[in-house]
């Protein structure tokens, strides 16, 4: 195709960019469709040329995109003299799942949570012992509903008090195979995330933990 | 550096020998060492001289050491292995002796530079393929249509670890203190065995010096055990007590010293 | 109700969703289109069939777009059991404006990574022994935090250590359809490279256990 004089014809100016020919429009065309489905604001014209190739034609590739995508789930719209892809109007219904806010967890749910999934099954006077502050029904109930934690066996004690359990809905969040996939003390310590010394533990109730923080002790030299 | 040059006749020689090793601390351990050696031998990893290797590696230990490098104990670790890899390798095989044969051995060694440089290998394509957010881009304009508006609440596994890891760690909060009711000090044991010696006549087990109360609870009874113990030891150095053992792990027996 | 007897046929199990036909294939092709081109984040199967309204088969959707879009600015790509609309690496050159700068990664942690990458589910003493040096703090939390690799299942070896994997992000960011189009993971494979040897003892006692953590990464469906 090189054989034909007629490189970029437009630019005057600028004689050593006529060198190059300008890419074909189909892949002009791509290019817009790119810069547009990658932008997180709508592109002006001005702003394309700059980003394309010396010599190419964006308001032409426009409008072969325009056609492109008509009748599609998305299409290509003006807003202001700027241009976006946007989702179809009538397709809105099947946005619903992205307008979904999401907030971060407060601490005190987060210890709670982190203690029923090394723990559990484990009470919520348990929880509390360990926490070493009362659990308000607030952050039980705000687990709960989100389905990380339910109701597991009453426990075999006195007062037959209710246990709680993470769920497959708390495995599939976190991206865990099994509660026990957890990392124990020892790995959360090596990873980083635990600096300080291991508080010793009052002797007692909690088997394996308790023997971790043991053998930490130990092993720092 | 300049004390070792003067001594380097031959420059270029030092400059060989500099190469390796003022870029010491530029190996990630032996065996990142050992695979940069290997390259030397301009062959299939397959076939490299093990051999041939180790002696490299033993004169760059020793080279090393010549120039008073700090060397970390890995190092020499493994130079110790490869000379007795090396001695494997040219003795005859004894019959009588137990395990794996110097070649068992050397193959092994190959195995592990070959996986290792595959690995490197492995990892540069990694990295050199396209990348999300270098070379192709996701949507820039993610829509979230205000329609519904639902409340969730999302925390990551890092939360939740670092989450635990502070509630196991809630001491850090408070003041750096020993928690001493389970300790016996080695004072208090001096203390109270200074008392007591002149009352025994004949050869007793320290371990009928423990306080009273402190037998039972294993923590209680391990740190009283170690102060009376140590405390023995003391009075013992001082003249007042003898101190006995009949075997390993026997009970350990005092007596006070008669001076006559 | 209606007087065509051939509503959505599939379902026998659930006749009052019958009422309902499904939307013609090339309304399901918009809808996955919109869904797609809505989301950052590649947008799992079973997420899809969720959100399109009842007896559609996104799975066939897909196929369509994929052919759709093949060759144009934007591509259809899977990633694990995912999928996501990305821009066609080859225009990469357009997106000075949107490349995000990526902290780069030590000698260290591209090694960790490709290893846990090749020889998933590993052990950290695994990524030790390969490497032939002890993994520092920080290089496995760092890839953590990036979310390429996560905790896997733990080993069931003496010790039960923790393992590591990649995850759907790692697949996502290098365009990696699946962990069994890593690069020259066959001839890895072929080549023994990927076994975990363990050293010749002179008890001979060597654990045999390492060699299902080969299997189990190419089982996975």
């Amino acid at each position: 195709m090189t054989d034909t004089p007629a490189t970029a014809a437009a630019n005057d100016d600028a004689p050593e960019e006529s060198l190059f020919e300008a890419p074909p429009m189909g892949e002009q065309e791509r290019m817009v469709e790119a810069i547009l489905f990658a932008s997180a604001e709508p592109v002006t014209l001005r702003d394309l040329a700059g980003r394309m190739p010396h010599g190419c034609d964006p308001a032409e590739a426009l409008v072969h995109l325009r056609k492109r995508y008509e009748g599609r789930g998305v299409t290509l719209t003006r807003v202001g003299d700027a241009w976006a892809l946007r989702t179809a109007a009538d397709l809105g219904f099947l946005m619903q799942k992205e307008t979904v806010e999401t907030r971060k967890l407060s601490r005190a749910a987060v210890e709670t949570l982190a203690i029923v999934a090394y723990h559990q099954p484990v009470t919520r006077a348990e929880i509390e012992e360990i926490r070493g502050v009362s659990v308000s029904r607030g952050t039980i109930d705000q687990l709960i509903e989100l389905e990380w934690i339910r109701f597991g066996r009453r426990r075999m004690t006195p007062g037959r008090p209710v246990t709680f359990v993470v769920t497959q809905n708390f495995l599939d969040h976190f991206g865990l195979e099994s509660a026990r996939d957890l990392p124990g003390l020892k790995e959360l310590r090596s990873a980083g995330l635990l600096e300080s010394r291991p508080a010793p533990l009052p002797g007692g109730e909690d088997g394996d933990a308790e023997d971790d923080s043991q053998s930490e002790m130990f092993d720092e030299s | 550096m300049s004390e070792t040059s003067l001594f380097a006749s031959n420059v270029s020689e030092r400059l060989a020998a500099e190469a390796l090793i003022v870029d010491v601390d530029g190996f990630e351990g032996p065996l990142d060492l050992l695979l940069t050696l290997s390259r030397t031998q301009k062959v299939d990893l397959r076939q490299i001289s093990v051999l041939a290797l180790a002696e490299q590696y033993l004169a760059f230990i020793h080279k090393a050491r010549d120039l008073r490098l700090e060397l970390a104990a890995d190092y020499l670790v493994m130079a110790a292995w490869l000379a007795f890899l090396k001695s494997r390798l040219l003795l005859p095989p004894d019959p009588a002796e137990e395990g794996p044969s110097g070649e068992e051995l050397a193959a092994h060694l190959a195995f592990q530079l070959e996986r290792l440089a595959a690995m490197r290998d492995a990892a540069a394509k990694l990295m050199a393929r396209d990348q999300l957010g270098r070379d192709f881009f996701a949507r820039g304009i993610t829509e979230d249509v205000t329609r519904t508006r639902r409340v969730t609440y999302t925390a990551t596994l890092l939360d939740l670890m670092q989450g635990y890891a502070r509630i196991r760690t809630k001491d850090e909060f408070r003041p750096f203190v020993m928690d001493r009711d389970k300790v016996f000090t080695m004072e208090e044991a001096l203390g109270r065995m200074r008392g007591l010696i002149g009352f025994a006549g004949d050869w007793t087990d320290i371990l009928s010096y423990l306080p009273e109360g402190w037998e039972v609870d294993p923590i209680k009874r391990r740190s009283a055990t170690a102060s009376t113990f140590a405390a023995s030891l003391e009075l013992a150095k001082e003249g007042r007590v003898e101190i006995r053992q009949s075997d390993t792990f026997a009970p350990i027996q005092i007596r006070k010293k008669t001076h006559d």
